[in-house]
């Protein structure tokens, strides 16, 4: 009974027809909650629109390097306090108003305002002021230098807003960018078109259609079956091995700018104690994590720093895998028998399995670790405001986030005054030997205080059609940037 | 008195989970707590009868603690469900018509309505999810069950003439309820108890897979099933060893309830919700 | 007949009042500040609290209850927190999916598990019988997240007869909608048709035990013939109890279901609505749920006294 | 002409012999009664010439019906025949129609099987239904079964059976669970069809009073075996088989019931009514009520044995739970000695120890997971100071006696007692705390002739030795008029007539009295001196 119901099923549709040459199918797992990048912290907002839909005055390229957006060019004031931006020519927003300096002063006002809702609103602090001198010409004045203030504007936050658009923006978005926002099918697909009236360079695509798949097997499905054309962010690294070994797809592995690291409470006993902390450290192994969880997926880290990026530097041999040392930290630190604490695990694989892993390395030398699974939203609540927790996995995905080691209030809670100097010294210069100098120093610091154990660079895997081209490798920002994706001949 | 093949068949392959569950507290084949990553996924040989999962761990000595989590979810579930469920329907009964009968009866439609899933998925969300919570979820659901059966099973006790005679030796309907009822329907409570027992098991390794059930280090055979949900290309075995443990530890209780009432009483009224 | 309907109706709108309190209450108290969860890591106390008044969190509990429940009378759920679009349109579009694909499992099962019955029962004891039972026993006891997986695996992997998931939308055709919920269907059917095949079967049986049978084969009956002509339709009553309280597992168990397939229906819109802590949207599916089971309930009732007529005189 | 013969019909069911050689003939227009004890294959033969033996049954012999061995026939033509040429009763009114069609349907539904048109289906069925006797305008075709009585429903099944005209019908126990008087009724209308339509008949009937009013010739069966034949009422006087004899002496057997003095009154029931709430027809109506008992007064003196009797609804059984406490009342007392049983909504133990009841159903009036033992002391509840285990276990053993079973039948289950056996236990239950009066609930209704006969001794015995006063209950006069010294006749929650047994027996005063006495079927007088 059941063979002929599904063949009279199948007879009726074949698989999803083929994808025509100039439009694409991207999956990734994670849904945008609202289509408003100046409105909410969600990684899969800026996924979608980063430089498809929104550009800012700056823009982030694949190499993670920063590049003229909107603003053709700048000028800087000698005392470091004055920007003065050059904006392009005929730019216009794709409801056909023009976008000119009046709306860079509307979109930095409203983020800063009192009342503003951007999960970013920090990056603008050092603004004092927006002046509009000339349609084309737009000038920003800080409170205090900030030599990140270009690289700080490339951020999704700070995307280019036109008040005649502002008020739908959450499910109507109207950027400048390249593609035009067509349709979103809650729960399933967001549909892009491509904006004739673009300043730039035209794309190669007509249309991009957004699937969101969150289920791994789902996701395996998906690809296996053909359904989707690309899938950024694989979330099943184990399948991996099938479709390389598949000659429809090909497989790239990129890094991201998210440290995924052993978070320890270093406001609670005993993760006060360094002697702990490094001892924690050492039980670590990280490749067996690697191996384990991401099955291979995955750079190991010294520190909290992102290894594609110049100025890393490479502090693996501080915390070498040694179960012996750390049991004898343990004892000189007061503990020969070990201690019981929390280990919090957001819901990401990353954290989930190797969350296991870890419990069981850590149980080695005699650390009961009792794991708890619990959702983003009680993390935040009892992990990242309240500090209620022992140890718990995290991936920072945020770029260039070392800073957060100078705030004592940030939920791991390090408190170290010469790191807060290091900090203060690389804001303030802009020369980039300098800066090389300084982080170094940071990333020091931290690897030597063992304020966490650091783990490995969150890797992301994409599987794409073999004939797709242009697909960004590393995600220095997340951003599924389609503006160089084409369809090989 | 030939004892029925279901019994037999269902009665043996439940023991034979039984003894593993209880064989876990004291020896596995191998220790699920240390990992040993290099050797995973390998399939079912010699040394590792089952077959190893992603973590390197040996799949039977999950199984068998699995088995001891799905039993004793289920087991206390029911134990729930009977324990509120039963007085609650023989309250109902004795006081059947009044107020109280209707409220209790009321409030076992309003669970019922709750379909079983949803009031699971609100419990983990407060309380965060974890084998206990799960019980408390499946045990929730088996209380109306229970309540409903056992009130009209009584119901119809209640008309019979030994009752009438009961009432005229002056006995009180809560003594009636405890010397004459409630040994009267005991066959039936046993007899769903093992439906309900089987669907308990169902319903765990369902909450697991969603996430909700056991949380590690504790073994559970519905987070096997979902842990192994990518990799049934690559490792089918991982995939198919704890679902056949589910489909055939819940075929043995349903055979074994089947034989129980074909053994206790044929004319039993059950119910499989 | 119409105070039949006025009681239960009656009682309905208890039982829902009840309801919308109890998930109300339970939802209120779940950990985790939604705007917090929306602002991300960085967000700043200042800005977490701006989001939670343009939310109306900051209201005191009845009010924001009165609100919600006087909202929902009018139709409007309210708004959801995260996607900030109308709850009833988010819910309208899941509907569509649920709801069909609870309806057409159960036609589903329905189709098997009546011939299925129906055919035991008539051939008590025999090998047809036996071979039935045994079938529906297996499928009783297997978990249908476990057979989807199966189902995924043969045909959307292997044979790629179907497309592994996903939903194209009801305006791309009605049959690629319906294709894309067959697999669906049949992984949510199964346990259902194996309960509803043995329930038709052991409601059969008492039915052909009953003095009218017996009066119906002196009438010059056939044994087929008294089966159909009387047997099915006396044996329809328990059947439909359970019909009417498989759809409403047929909704829920959707929720698992939706998972594997990556069904954008009612039920992962609870799951992505809790872990990002989108109570309203929370409260809101689950009051809808609640209403469609006791509104089958009720219709089941009356379907009763249709078909009963004890039960209609009686009122 | 012989119309059916039935040749050493011998029938087994899973190797269990049923029916041994059973041989028997009917002629046109002739009742040929099927009579014997419950289980001596009675009913078997009737299925067996309808071909509706069970599964599993195996039968030999021939059945000749208009010269067709119905034995030899394929199921295709016996279903052409049932209906048509032969048509069947059955003793259950109550489940023998499909609840979910209405009755003409189910007339003319064997109009249909047997080829006839929707339209002369329907006609005749209308035309069927008031030849046995049902008003169409009172009780139209569309009516449903459960909207009619218990004898308007066995109107139904003879109508179904005899609308196409068949050749011979069969009718089991087609009154036993009717009221006497539509029992009367129901006999008339079978003999009248009979005549009308010159059918063949065999009636299976247990009560040999309605064998003697209705058949012309009787077959005595037991255990599967014809022991008799003979022709009515000749085979009353000139019997030869000592079966048939037993079966006869015990429907006619006489009770001597020790004479004793009635003094003190003991149950004092005084205008007493009970009242039933119905479901409102119209939401808004004001809501009926249904008095079941209408200022009923009567009075038991210690040690006199009183009867009360009535047709089913007639009120009797409320009456009954009322005056044992078990129903309360809306208006009137209810004094034992003096003392009112109900006191402010309790029962009160001292008054309800002297007063114990024995009920009609052998097998539902006892808990199946006790023992005898302990179910023969429960009423020792009643009684305070409890006694001890030893003098309870001793009180059960010497009732035990009392009632004829055995000291050590105290350890076992009710389920290895036989009917007769039980009804004992049941009396010595009632027995155990030595009460004044005990009330019988249609004690002996559910039991045969036979056992019926060793009870009401039993009975008779204790009363001498005890004198206790008793109220016996029951729709059967003839049981009644053996046990009682004064009777009283309910009906519609009214006591029509009271006075002394034979005073009411012999001349009675109220025409529903004398419309009772009539209906019910009595032997002929020639055999009563036996």
């Amino acid at each position: 009974m059941f063979r002929i119901l599904t063949a009279t099923a199948t007879a009726m549709l074949m698989a999803g027809a083929a994808a025509a040459q100039d439009s694409v199918r991207i999956a990734i797992q994670l849904e945008p909650p609202n289509l408003d990048p100046t409105g909410g912290a969600a990684q899969a907002i800026d996924s979608v629109l980063y430089s498809n839909v929104f550009e800012g005055l700056t823009r982030f390229e694949a190499d993670g390097s920063v590049v003229p957006g909107l603003a053709q060019s700048w000028e800087i004031s000698d005392d470091g306090l004055t920007y003065t931006f050059r904006l392009r020519e005929g730019v216009t927003f794709h409801d056909g108003t023009t976008m000119d300096a009046e709306d860079v002063k509307f979109s930095y006002d409203r983020a800063m305002a009192e009342d503003s809702i951007n999960a970013q609103k920090g990056l603008f602090a050092d603004i004092a002021e927006v002046t509009v001198i000339d349609p084309a010409t737009v000038e920003v004045t800080l409170s205090r230098p900030n030599g990140s203030f270009l690289f700080n504007m490339a951020w999704g936050d700070a995307v280019i807003v036109a008040p005649e658009s502002v008020d739908d923006i959450a499910s109507d978005p109207v950027g400048t960018g390249p593609f035009m926002f067509d349709r979103w099918v809650q729960g399933d697909r967001i549909e892009l078109v491509r904006y004739e009236g673009y300043w730039g360079e035209a794309p190669a695509l007509a249309r991009a259609t957004f699937r969101f798949i969150a289920d791994p097997t789902a996701a395996f499905a998906a690809v296996m079956a053909e359904d989707v054309d690309a899938f950024v962010g694989f979330p099943a690294p184990e399948n991996l091995v099938q479709f390389e070994a598949d000659p429809r797809f090909q497989v790239l592995v990129g890094n991201t700018e998210g440290e995924t690291i052993l978070a320890m409470n270093n406001a609670v006993a005993p993760f006060d104690d360094p002697l702990v902390r490094e001892a924690v450290a050492l039980a670590i192994d990280r490749q067996a994590i690697i191996d384990g969880a991401m099955f291979g997926q995955g750079t190991p880290i010294g520190t909290h720093f992102a290894p594609h990026n110049p100025d890393y530097l490479d502090l693996l041999d501080l915390s070498p895998h040694d179960p012996d040392r750390a049991r004898e930290l343990l004892a000189e630190a007061g503990l020969p028998d070990g201690f019981a604490t929390t280990l919090k695990l957001p819901p990401p694989s990353y954290a989930r399995r190797g969350g296991e892993i870890i419990a069981s390395q850590l149980r080695e030398v005699g650390i009961e670790a009792d794991i708890q699974n619990i959702e983003w939203a009680q993390w935040i609540e009892e992990v990242f405001t309240n500090g209620d927790f022992g140890l718990t996995i995290v991936s920072h995905t945020e770029p260039m986030d070392i800073g957060i080691y100078a705030d004592p209030d940030y939920y791991f809670a390090y408190d170290n005054p010469d790191f807060r100097d290091v900090m203060e010294a690389l804001s303030a210069t802009t020369d980039p030997v300098a800066r090389t100098d300084l982080l170094h120093r940071a990333q020091t610091i931290i690897a030597e205080d063992h304020v966490n154990a650091y783990l490995f660079e969150l890797a992301i895997p994409t599987v794409a059609q073999a004939g797709l081209r242009g697909l960004w490798l590393n995600q220095p920002t997340a951003a599924v940037d389609l503006t160089g994706v084409s369809w090989a001949e | 008195m030939t004892v029925p093949r279901t019994l037999v068949v269902g009665a043996v392959i439940s023991t034979l989970f039984l003894l593993l569950a209880s064989l876990s507290f004291v020896w596995t084949p191998y220790d699920i707590e240390t990992l040993d990553v290099p050797n995973k996924l390998r399939p079912p040989d010699g040394t590792h009868l089952l077959g190893t999962d992603h973590f390197g761990r040996d799949i039977a000595s999950m199984i068998m603690l699995g088995a001891r989590t799905s039993i004793a979810v289920a087991l206390v579930a029911v134990g729930i469900g009977m324990g509120l469920g039963v007085p609650l329907g023989l309250l109902a009964a004795a006081r059947r018509g009044t107020l109280l009968d209707e409220v209790v009866m009321r409030g076992n439609d309003l669970i019922f309505a709750f379909p079983s899933l949803v009031i699971a998925i609100l419990i983990t969300a407060v309380l965060g999810a974890s084998a206990v919570n799960a019980i408390i979820a499946i045990g929730i659901f088996n209380i109306p069950v229970f309540a409903r059966l056992s009130r009209g099973a009584a119901l119809g006790l209640w008309s019979r003439d030994f009752v009438l005679a009961a009432r005229v030796a002056g006995k009180s309907s809560f003594r009636i309820s405890w010397e004459h009822i409630l040994p009267n329907i005991g066959n039936l409570m046993i007899v769903q108890g093992t439906i309900q027992f089987s669907l308990g098991i169902l319903a765990e390794a369902a909450l697991s897979y969603i996430g909700l059930g056991a949380q590690p280090p504790v073994a559970s055979w519905g987070r096997m099933l979902a842990d192994a949900q990518t990799l049934t290309a690559l490792a089918p075995h991982v995939a198919l060893v704890p679902g056949l443990a589910i489909v055939l530890l819940v075929l043995g209780l349903n055979l074994l309830g089947d034989g129980l009432r074909d053994v206790l009483d044929p004319r039993l009224r059950t119910v499989r919700l | 007949m119409i105070r039949f309907a006025l009681g239960r109706g009656i009682s309905l709108c208890l039982s829902l009042i009840v309801a919308s309190l109890v998930i109300f209450a339970v939802i209120e108290v779940i950990p985790g500040d939604p705007a917090a969860f929306m602002l991300g890591v960085n967000a700043r106390p200042d800005t977490v609290a701006a989001l939670r008044a343009e939310l109306g969190l900051d209201q005191s509990l009845p009010a924001r209850y009165l609100d919600w429940v006087g909202g929902m009378l009018r139709g409007d759920f309210g708004t959801s927190y995260t996607y900030r679009t109308p709850i009833a349109g988010m819910i309208a579009d899941r509907v569509w999916i649920s709801l069909p694909l609870a309806l057409y499992a159960l036609i589903l099962s329905t189709l098997v598990a009546f011939p299925a019955g129906i055919y035991a029962a008539s051939r008590r004891g025999r090998a047809g019988d036996i071979g039935v039972m045994g079938a529906t026993q297996l499928g009783v006891a297997i978990p249908n997240f476990w057979f989807a997986m199966i189902l995924v695996l043969i045909f959307a992997i292997e044979l790629r007869w179907v497309s592994a998931g996903g939903f194209p939308g009801w305006e791309a055709g009605f049959w690629r909608g319906i294709g894309a919920l067959t697999l669906p269907a049949i992984a949510l059917a199964l346990p259902q048709a194996a309960i509803l095949a043995r329930v038709m079967r052991s409601s059969l049986l008492d039915i052909l035990g009953e003095d009218f049978m017996r009066t119906a084969r002196a009438k010059g009956l056939s044994r087929r013939r008294a089966l159909w002509r009387h047997g099915v339709r006396n044996a329809m009553i328990p059947v439909l109890t359970i019909l009417g309280l498989q759809f409403a597992f047929l909704l829920a168990g959707g929720i698992v279901i939706e998972q594997v397939f990556f069904l954008p229906g009612l039920g992962r819109l609870i799951f992505q609505s809790i872990s990002s802590r989108d109570l309203v949207v929370v409260e809101s599916v689950v009051m809808l749920l609640v209403m469609v089971v006791i509104v089958i309930n009720f219709a089941v009732d009356l379907a009763y006294a249709a078909i009963d007529p004890r039960l209609r005189r009686r009122g | 002409m012989t119309l059916l013969s039935v040749r050493d019909l011998s029938v087994s069911i899973r190797g269990a012999p049923i029916l041994n050689a059973v041989s028997l003939e009917v002629a046109t227009g002739e009742i040929v009664a099927l009579t014997g004890e419950s289980g001596s294959g009675k009913s078997m033969t009737g299925l067996s010439v309808m071909g509706l033996l069970p599964e599993g049954a195996e039968a030999a012999g021939r059945i000749e019906l208009g010269g067709q061995d119905m034995l030899a026939l394929p199921e295709r033509d016996l279903c052409a025949m049932r209906g048509n040429d032969v048509g069947m009763i059955f003793q259950e009114p109550m489940t023998a129609l499909n609840p979910l069609m209405t009755i003409g349907d189910q007339v003319a539904e064997v109009v249909r099987v047997h080829g006839g048109g929707r339209a002369e289906a329907r006609a005749r069925a209308v035309e069927t239904l008031g030849r046995v006797g049902l008003d169409p305008v009172a009780v139209p075709a569309s009516r449903y079964p459960h909207e009619l009585s218990g004898g308007q429903r066995q109107r139904v099944v003879i109508a179904i059976a005899v609308v196409l005209r068949p050749r011979l019908l069969i009718a089991d126990e087609p009154t036993t669970a009717l009221d006497v008087t539509t029992q009367a009724r129901i006999l008339d209308l079978l003999k009248g069809l009979v005549a009308e339509f010159g059918m063949g008949a065999i009636l299976i009937t247990h009560d040999l009073a309605v064998v003697a009013e209705v058949a012309d010739r009787v077959a005595v069966m037991k255990a599967g075996k014809i022991v008799e034949t003979g022709d009515v009422p000749a085979i009353f006087t000139g019997m030869r088989h000592d079966y048939t004899k037993a079966l006869l002496a015990a429907s006619s057997h006489r009770v001597a019931l020790p004479p004793v003095t009635a003094d003190a009154p003991l149950l004092e029931v005084r205008d007493v009514v009970k009242e039933y709430g119905l479901p409102r027809p119209t939401a808004f109506a004001a809501p009926r009520t249904f008095r079941a008992v209408d200022r009923v007064s009567l009075t038991v003196r210690a040690g006199e044995r009183v009867g009360l009797v009535g047709e089913s609804g007639c009120g009797k059984s409320t009456l009954t739970r009322a005056i044992l406490g078990l129903e309360t009342i809306q208006d009137g007392t209810i004094t034992l000695g003096g003392r009112p049983v109900v006191a402010g909504g309790r029962v009160d133990p001292a008054i309800r120890r002297r007063m114990q009841v024995v009920f009609q159903d052998p097998y539902g009036s006892f808990d199946p997971r006790h023992r005898v033992a302990r179910l023969v002391a429960e009423p020792f509840h009643l009684v305070r100071p409890q006694p001890d285990r030893r003098a309870r276990r001793r009180a059960v053993e010497a009732v035990l006696t009392d009632v004829g079973l055995r000291p050590q039948d105290a350890d076992r289950y009710i389920h290895q007692f036989s009917g007769g056996q039980r009804q004992r236990i049941a009396i010595a239950r009632a027995l155990i705390t030595g009460p004044d009066l005990i009330v019988f609930d249609e004690a002996v209704s559910a039991l045969d002739v036979s056992v019926q006969a060793q009870i009401l001794d039993l009975l008779a015995d204790l009363s001498g030795r005890k004198g206790m006063a008793w109220l016996f209950i029951s729709h059967d006069l003839s049981v009644v008029r053996k046990v009682t010294d004064r009777i009283l006749v309910m009906k519609d929650g009214r006591i029509v007539e009271e006075g002394e047994t034979g005073r009411v027996m012999g001349a009675p005063s109220h025409g529903y009295t004398r419309a009772l006495l009539a209906a019910a079927p009595t032997l002929p007088r020639t055999c009563r001196e036996v």
